[in-house]
């Protein structure tokens, strides 16, 4: 289980920095999805199972949809963005830093063995009924977080058509 | 009581019926008449914010508890809360999101429809995230705010706008990230991420781990909200993203969602946190650097609109001022400032709604001379930017005075002293802009230039009124603070 | 309780102002009359308090607010002086303006502001709350931003700027010294205050306030820049309202409420003297008509601090005498100099000259201000000079009494240069006509008031030795 | 009659109603009927000789005060009437009867008359208040007042060409604020403003700067060194009436009656002391320097103004020597003064006025045209040289006594002096009337004679012949009993020294075969050749000397405010916009700087965190 945690966060830590560091938006928006894919697992795995649910449905699907379908229908070409790039140097700093403070929060949590709290919650019965009872508030979030997604998908395509 | 509930109800619930009904709707009909409809809603929304202020005054309640759809109670969780706190706060998002409406009337051509879906969204979230009482579904309605605003900032896909939003989107994930871990940080050790739940003793003196934690967790959060909030040194994204916007959606972005997002978040925190010396602290840290630099690097932009976004960093340092006082006095001239902030940095969106719309430009290198020709607009920045600088007697002198006193109060009679003498920056600020754009020369371009008309100078005179009757008439508030005990 | 004519006298000219610019929509002659009719009776009404006060039963109306806000009001000695002198020279500013500014855009604005104005001075002379008076001076610097950018061009623009940012940041200043005071005693009111002892540092922020307001060096540098502004209004600046409301301050502050430390006494005359004589120094070697009156007065605002801040009595009711003598007579001169810029479009004293024999009468009130000002009997300013300077010495300062005394040589020499070079010497503008009747009547008035104030000097004396008699 | 005169003016505001505002509203009529010539003389003998009435009607009267209500705070309007002031009205009422008559006829057909008989009389209404003021406060409410008619009457004639009104302002009200200023710190030294109150205050510390501002008031506004300079400048451009009112008259009887008091009562002047020694050095200085520049003046009324002043020289000697001698010669030289100079300002009016030049190199032979008028110069001029016999004799060996008994070094000034003034009046006299050097049709023809302006200048002559010096009046008015008679000694050394100037004469006469260069051996010697040019250049007036200075002050006054104006318009603004400009350029837009931004914020929170626990 810990062995998943840990490659999964190694990745994420990979995933953001590529995020951050790629020059083009494009890549930069998959490896935001990729990002938030890994994290869900990690979620999954922790025992937060909606959450990762959640995560990989909005997060690395409707965002990353968004994202893509912005970025392709946005006008700017791809030499014009690596012309934009090239005279810029990479900010080789921040992954390193990044990288440098991920493995010290590892070595800290292993070094006082943070224990995680019981993760694997019994499921019960009605789950779903405890659930809106006492997250009530949450699910209304997410309810309108995936429509505007909806949403948003609706106005960059539409935006499209009427172009053409 | 069942009042409340419907009035609590109805922050979620309108905006939901209303992205039913424009979605439902003959869509030609809904582009015709988009403004009534949103309109309504935000009415709505204002109306019930003082109805349920009224009742919970008249009942003495200082809180309120319901969910929404008359689902089972399970007692000792609170789903939803209204307290009077939020209720200005909700009707501040509905003073802001009617004046975009007014203001979307004359400047959103195309995509009503989808407008009135995001605003809606946008309200949702806004109003969920001031009625909840849970850490997490704070964040989950944040990120509803954020992604809402992130959208709307690119509907109408310039490349500035899609660049902006982007940039505001990568920032403002970053900041979601921030405050989620601190969450889970906080959740580590409580469980539970109720605001009942959480409070000073999660701090013991040891030093052991989980506290080292609890304090990332509130560095964290400081961090997260102030990104949100657009403070300095976490306040980049905002002049992009408010610039790049269509005007009817900067005057949201930066006349309520930062406050919401932000602000709102902050005074959670306080509420939890606020007696924490260090926390106290660093907000009047940021708040005293945001005042000033942002003020700074409002008084050498060319751009209307980001010298009013630069504004609203440096407003945003005084309600965080405000806040890092911790007292009750202080607390009350935060949100007081949100509210006149509210007023007042709608008021000059709409007038760079009005600008830009006359003129076709927002340069103030290009413009000139607009007093004669634009009279109403001029007068109404003039009061706006009065009320900023904290001109008496308007609206924004009595919150700024609040939060000063508030921190003369607690004890730090210098930084007050240094907040109340930053003022002359805006000042500054906003001579220079009423110098390039009202006053001067007239270019050859704009000599034709006649006053707006329509929803958008009734805009400006409305939230004109606002700040000054609220101005004058703020002492009647005082002596109601003081009434029901609270100052 | 009469307190309802002192509020009145605030509100008739502050939302009057409101008012004009409607009015001025339907008749400029209507809205001009309202004008006057609304400072005319802020006029009447401060004569009416001054029965309150010769009677020693002083109007006031008073209600507290939580926190220490309150709104009072009180026409004692003080205010009603202030109040009668302010609002008398506007009234005949405002009857100048109808000569003057007759043929300019913005006059809704221009008058509206000039109302408020007003309205603001009464506000702030007849408050009694710190807090209403730091509005009622936000007020008044909002007016004179918008009064000295009225021709709308770019440097007059830069200079209102300029004006506003500094009397701004005085007052903000200021009111961090109300703050100390608050912390210090609990409330803004000045009534119950009296006799508190400030600390120094207090002291010292409203005094940033106060000379910033007052022009005082090294915080004077807008005053003089202020000249772009139409005549009427730097008459109104400088004579009537906005300077005067800094030595207000001083006197209702530091003479009348507080206990203040013994070393201001010594302070701020010394910063007065500094004051006086380096701005008559540029006075002497100004171009500009309205600057070199700018830096007089200056130099005389000077002579008024000193007079009140100097301790003693005879100085105090001089500087308060002073108050008076200099808003009337520097109120003439700005107007006369206004008549000849507005006839000779120049303000350039070199290309003047010769004027007397075209515009006897504007000379003729040139002439009889200018002597009041430079401390002639037996014109007012005379006494006023000689009252202040007696303080001084009286005080054990016999040094700056020195200094002033060369300061009131240089006054002599600016003035009579100024006066020379446009009203005599060779005459450059031949067919000039003297200015429009209704304004060579208004600065006729001025001097002829500063010379009869000199024969009935012993009445303001008496209501500025009430003013004393309230401490 | 003239007492009960007296008994009336003592009560109440009377004095101040007939002694001030009486003299003040015949002015006004007088403006108002400058038309109307009859109507005007009338009135204005009228008002004088009633002004002469009352103030013997005063003189004769006992001590009294009176106090006039209505002043402003601690300014009181006391008045006193007493054996020295009521002395100084009548001298003033007595010059000014004539001086009015000529006035009147002198400006008859001139444009300005009206204007300048209204500044007259309120000149002399304040002259009359001041010397009647019990309260320092009151004198010099007067005295000050004086500044104003004195500006307008020098602008009346000079629209085109301020110069001299600018001057004189400048000069007299310098003076006038330091008295002010002596006044005040005297008043505050006594602890009371009341002259009848305020003795013998001692000359040290506060005392000692009243006393110096109270004497630089007192003889700047008589027209002494160092306040002298504008009066040649006047006799230039002012009419000649204005000549003889104030540098003859008014003025001159003004301060040195303030000098006196100071001297005699209010403070408590030791003879020989050093403050003396200084007002001595001064006449003196005076003196020397004004006859001096008698030398080579070509012009009438030039030369006669710096009579004036080297005369006035004389009378701050004794004045200044504080003794009994030295003030009573002061006294009887002050009524000499006012008689000679007002005399010889009269004549040098007429002169003008008939031949239409006042230039020495135009005007010869004069004796034979106007011979009385010549006759009544002549007199003037052997008083002021001080013939025995003439008023100037007592006064000038009694000054002549004090200045010895002080140092022997003023006696030397005084004796330098009376040579230099007897030389350059035998140039002039010789010139004028015995010389022939044109031809008189050359001349302008001389416009009618006008015996009434003669009437007051042979009154002055009749005056100026030894009448009254015997009498005592001036002893009695000092309340000292009569003072020894003059020493023979010295009038030897007076008359040698009269005598060496005749000689003088006759030497340059020979030399330079004319009159008027007959000082030429003298003024063109070498080292006294340049000090005349700097002379002339203006380097020794003092009036340049402060315009000068005061010019240079404001030089750096203006410096600074540029200085100041650059803080406030470029530094702080453009400070501002630099380090706002420098903010926006860190915010250049890029995200990798956002980020930057985003982790420093945090590193400083966590940094506040760190240090407060």
């Amino acid at each position: 289980m810990a062995t998943i945690i840990y490659i999964s966060l190694a990745f994420l830590l990979i995933f953001c920095v590529m995020a951050v560091m790629s020059h083009s938006l494009l890549k930069s928006a998959i490896y935001l999805a990729l990002a938030s894919a890994t994290l869900g697992v990690i979620l999954y795995v922790l025992g937060a199972y909606w959450a990762a649910v959640i995560e990989v449905s909005v997060c690395s699907g409707l965002i990353t949809v968004i994202f893509i379908s912005a970025i392709s229908l946005s006008k700017i070409k791809k030499e014009e963005v690596q012309k934009l790039y090239s005279d810029k140097k990479r900010m080789w700093f921040l992954p390193v830093m990044l990288i440098v403070v991920g493995v010290a929060l590892i070595v800290l949590a292993l070094a006082n063995d943070l224990s995680l709290t019981n993760t694997a919650e019994k499921v019960t019965e009605d789950f779903r009924e405890i659930f809106w009872n006492t997250r009530q508030a949450d699910i209304i979030g997410q309810i309108v977080t995936i429509l505007i997604g909806g949403i948003a998908v609706f106005v960059l395509f539409r935006d499209d058509e009427d172009k053409k | 009581m069942n009042y409340l509930n419907y009035a609590g109800e109805a922050f979620l619930l309108i905006p939901l019926s209303a992205i039913f009904l424009n979605n439902i709707c003959n869509k030609r009909f809904i582009e015709k008449h988009f403004h009534i409809l949103t309109g309504a809603v935000a009415l709505l929304q204002m109306i019930a914010a003082v109805f349920a202020f009224y009742i919970m005054d008249a009942n003495q309640m200082l809180n309120f508890d319901f969910s929404v759809f008359g689902s089972s109670k399970i007692t000792g969780i609170e789903l939803f809360d209204i307290n009077p706190v939020s209720l200005v706060f909700l009707f501040c998002i509905g003073m802001v999101a009617f004046v975009s409406v007014m203001i979307s009337i004359r400047t959103i051509d195309v995509k009503k429809g989808s407008y009135v879906n995001l605003l809606m969204t946008l309200l949702i979230g806004m109003n969920g995230m001031v009625m909840v009482s849970d850490l997490f579904s704070l964040y989950v309605f944040l990120d509803v705010i954020g992604i809402s605003s992130f959208v709307m900032i690119a509907m109408f896909r310039s490349r500035k706008g899609l660049e902006g939003s982007i940039k505001y989107l990568i920032i403002s994930e970053i900041a979601s990230i921030f405050i989620l871990m601190g969450l889970s940080f906080i959740s580590m050790k409580t469980g539970s991420l109720s605001f009942k739940d959480i409070g000073r003793n999660l701090l013991t003196n040891t030093f052991e781990l989980q506290t080292i934690l609890i304090y990332a967790a509130i560095i964290l959060m400081i961090a997260g909200f102030s990104i949100k909030a657009g403070i300095v040194p976490f306040h980049s994204w905002l002049p992009d993203a408010h610039q790049s916007a269509d005007t009817s959606i900067s005057v949201l972005l930066s006349g309520i969602v930062i406050k919401i997002a932000g602000i709102y978040g902050i005074y959670v925190l306080t509420n939890i946190f606020g007696g924490i010396k260090a926390y106290q602290v660093s907000l009047a840290g940021l708040g005293i650097i945001s005042v000033v630099v942002g003020a700074l690097l409002a008084a050498c932009q060319s751009h209307f609109k980001r010298i009013v976004a630069y504004s609203s960093v440096s407003q945003m340092g005084y309600i965080l001022l405000g806040l890092s006082t911790g007292s009750t006095l202080g607390i009350v001239g935060a949100v007081a400032h949100v509210f006149s902030h509210a007023a007042f940095k709608s008021t000059l969106f709409t007038n760079a709604a009005a600008i830009h719309e006359q003129t076709g430009t927002l340069e103030i290198d290009e413009m000139g001379g607009l007093q004669s020709r634009m009279p109403v607009t001029a007068f109404s920045s003039t009061i706006a930017f009065l009320s900023t600088a904290g001109i008496p007697p308007f609206a924004g002198f009595w919150s700024k005075l609040l939060i000063v006193m508030a921190l003369w109060g607690s004890g730090n009679q210098i930084l007050a002293g240094f907040a109340l003498c930053a003022s002359i920056l805006t000042s500054a600020y906003f001579l220079r802009l009423q110098k390039k754009v009202f006053f001067g020369k007239t270019p050859e371009h704009l000599s034709s230039v006649t006053e707006v008309t329509g929803s958008i100078k009734f805009a400006e005179i409305l939230l004109t009124a606002v700040t000054c009757i609220v101005g004058v008439l703020f002492p009647l508030i005082i002596i109601f603070l003081h009434s029901r005990g609270l100052i | 309780m009469n307190g309802w004519i002192l509020i009145t006298g605030i509100l008739i000219p502050l939302l009057g102002a409101l008012l004009l610019p409607l009015f001025g929509k339907l008749s400029g002659k209507f809205r001009n009359i309202m004008a006057l009719t609304f400072v005319t009776t802020a006029f009447i009404l401060a004569v009416c308090a001054l029965t309150g006060v010769l009677a020693d039963k002083p109007f006031s109306a008073r209600y507290v607010l939580p926190l220490g806000f309150s709104f009072g009001f009180l026409g004692d000695a003080l205010a009603v002086f202030l109040a009668m002198t302010a609002s008398f020279v506007s009234c005949i500013i405002v009857i100048y303006s109808f000569g003057y500014i007759h043929e300019y855009e913005n006059q809704n604005e221009y008058y509206m502001m000039v109302c408020l104005f007003v309205g603001a001075m009464m506000g702030l002379v007849y408050s009694t709350n710190l807090i209403a008076i730091y509005t009622f001076w936000e007020i008044s610097s909002l007016c004179c931003w918008r009064l000295i950018g009225f021709y709308r061009e770019e440097i007059t623009i830069d200079r209102a700027n300029k004006t506003f940012i500094i009397t701004v940041l005085g007052a903000l200043i200021m009111l961090v010294g109300f703050m100390g005071i608050y912390s210090q005693t609990g409330t803004f009111d000045l009534t119950e205050m009296k006799g508190a002892y400030i600390p120094s540092w207090c002291v010292v922020l409203i005094l940033f306030g106060i000379l910033s307001k007052s022009a005082t060096i090294p915080l004077h540098s807008w005053l003089p820049d202020a000249g772009v502004a139409p005549s009427p209004v730097t008459s109104l600046l400088h004579a009537a309202v906005l300077v005067k409301i800094g030595v207000y301050a001083y006197a209702r502050f530091f003479v009348l409420t507080f206990e203040i430390n013994e070393a201001f006494t010594t302070i701020v005359p010394v910063i007065a003297a500094v004051s006086a004589l380096y701005s008559a120094g540029v006075a002497f070697r100004e171009n500009d008509i309205k600057r070199v009156l700018a830096y007089s007065t200056i130099s005389q605002l000077a002579f008024i601090l000193l007079g009140l801040s100097c301790g003693e009595k005879i100085g105090i009711i001089g500087g308060l005498m002073y108050i008076m003598a200099h808003s009337v007579a520097k109120g003439g001169l700005f107007l006369c100099a206004g008549i000849v810029e507005h006839n000779i479009h120049t303000k350039d004293i070199r290309k003047m000259g010769g004027l007397a024999k075209t515009m006897p009468l504007t000379a003729t009130a040139f002439a009889l201000c200018a002597c009041s000002i430079m401390g002639i009997p037996p014109f007012f300013g005379f006494f006023t000079k000689h009252m202040v300077i007696e303080g001084i010495v009286s005080s054990g300062n016999i040094v700056l009494g020195v200094l002033f005394v060369l300061c009131a040589v240089m006054t002599v020499m600016y003035l009579i240069r100024l006066f020379v070079k446009v009203f005599f010497g060779q005459q450059t503008f031949s067919e000039v006509k003297e200015g429009t009747p209704i304004m060579v009547v208004s600065v006729l008035i001025l001097g002829i008031i500063s010379l009869l104030l000199g024969f009935f000097s012993f009445l303001p004396s008496h209501l500025a030795t009430m003013i004393w008699g309230l401490m | 009659m003239f007492n009960s005169i007296g008994e009336f003016l003592c009560h109440g505001a009377n004095l101040i109603i007939f002694m001030v505002a009486l003299p003040a509203i015949c002015g006004i009529l007088l403006w108002l009927f400058q038309k109307q010539y009859i109507v005007k003389l009338v009135i204005a003998i009228l008002s004088s000789v009633t002004n002469l009435i009352f103030a013997l009607g005063l003189s004769l009267h006992n001590e009294f005060f009176t106090r006039v209500p209505y002043a402003p705070f601690e300014f009181e309007f006391l008045f006193r009437v007493y054996d020295l002031c009521a002395l100084f009205i009548v001298i003033a009422a007595v010059v000014f009867v004539l001086i009015t008559l000529y006035t009147v006829i002198y400006s008859k057909k001139k444009h300005y008359g009206g204007l300048y008989l209204l500044y007259l009389y309120i000149s002399f209404a304040m002259v009359n208040g001041a010397l009647l003021s019990d309260s320092l406060g009151s004198m010099l409410f007067f005295w000050e007042g004086l500044l104003f008619p004195l500006f307008g009457i020098l602008l009346i004639k000079n629209n085109n060409n301020p110069k001299t009104a600018v001057k004189t302002l400048t000069l007299v009200g310098l003076s006038d604020l330091l008295l002010m200023l002596g006044i005040i710190i005297t008043s505050h030294t006594a602890g009371t403003q009341n002259l009848s109150e305020i003795e013998n205050l001692a000359i040290s510390g506060n005392g000692m700067l009243g006393f110096i501002c109270i004497m630089l008031g007192a003889l700047g506004m008589s027209g002494c060194m160092p306040f002298h300079s504008w009066i040649p400048n006047a006799s230039d451009d002012s009419p000649t009436v204005f000549m003889v009112a104030f540098p003859g008259a008014l003025q001159v009887i003004l301060g040195v009656y303030l000098a006196l008091r100071t001297v005699l009562d209010i403070y408590g002047f030791v003879p020989g002391s050093g403050i003396s020694i200084i007002i001595m050095a001064l006449g003196s200085v005076t003196l020397v320097f004004a006859a001096a520049m008698m030398l080579i003046q070509n012009d009438i009324k030039r030369l006669i103004s710096y009579c004036a002043i080297s005369q006035l020289g004389f009378l701050v000697m004794g004045i200044g020597s504080g003794l009994t001698d030295g003030i009573v010669g002061g006294l009887h030289s002050l009524i000499d003064y006012v008689f000679y100079i007002t005399g010889l300002f009269m004549i040098s009016g007429i002169i003008e006025k008939q031949f239409g030049t006042k230039d020495l190199r135009q005007l010869s032979g004069l004796l034979k045209r106007i011979p009385a008028t010549m006759v009544c110069f002549i007199i003037f001029l052997l008083s002021v040289v001080g013939f025995p016999g003439f008023n100037g004799f007592l006064s000038k060996e009694l000054i002549f006594n004090a200045s010895l008994k002080t140092n022997v070094i003023f006696y030397i000034c005084a004796l330098l002096g009376t040579f230099l003034t007897a030389l350059s009046f035998l140039r002039m006299g010789m010139s004028l009337f015995f010389e022939k050097k044109n031809a008189p049709s050359e001349i302008k023809k001389e416009s009618k004679s006008s015996v009434g302006m003669l009437i007051p200048v042979v009154i002055l002559s009749s005056l100026c012949i030894g009448i009254y010096s015997q009498n005592g009046l001036v002893e009695y008015a000092l309340g000292i009993g009569k003072i020894a008679g003059v020493t023979f000694a010295l009038i030897v050394l007076f008359a040698a020294a009269v005598l060496l100037a005749v000689f003088d004469y006759i030497y340059g006469y020979k030399k330079s075969g004319n009159a008027l260069n007959c000082a030429n051996h003298i003024i063109y010697a070498p080292g006294i050749k340049r000090v005349y040019k700097s002379a002339e250049k203006g380097y020794f007036d003092p009036y340049n000397w402060l315009i000068a200075l005061v010019g240079g002050f404001s030089d750096i006054c203006v410096r600074m405010e540029h200085g100041v104006s650059w803080v406030y318009d470029k530094a702080v603004p453009g400070m501002v916009n630099k380090v706002g400009l420098a903010l926006h350029r860190f915010d250049n837009g890029r995200l990798s700087r956002y980020l930057y931004l985003v982790i420093g914020g945090l590193v400083f929170i966590t940094f506040v965190f760190i240090i407060i626990k």
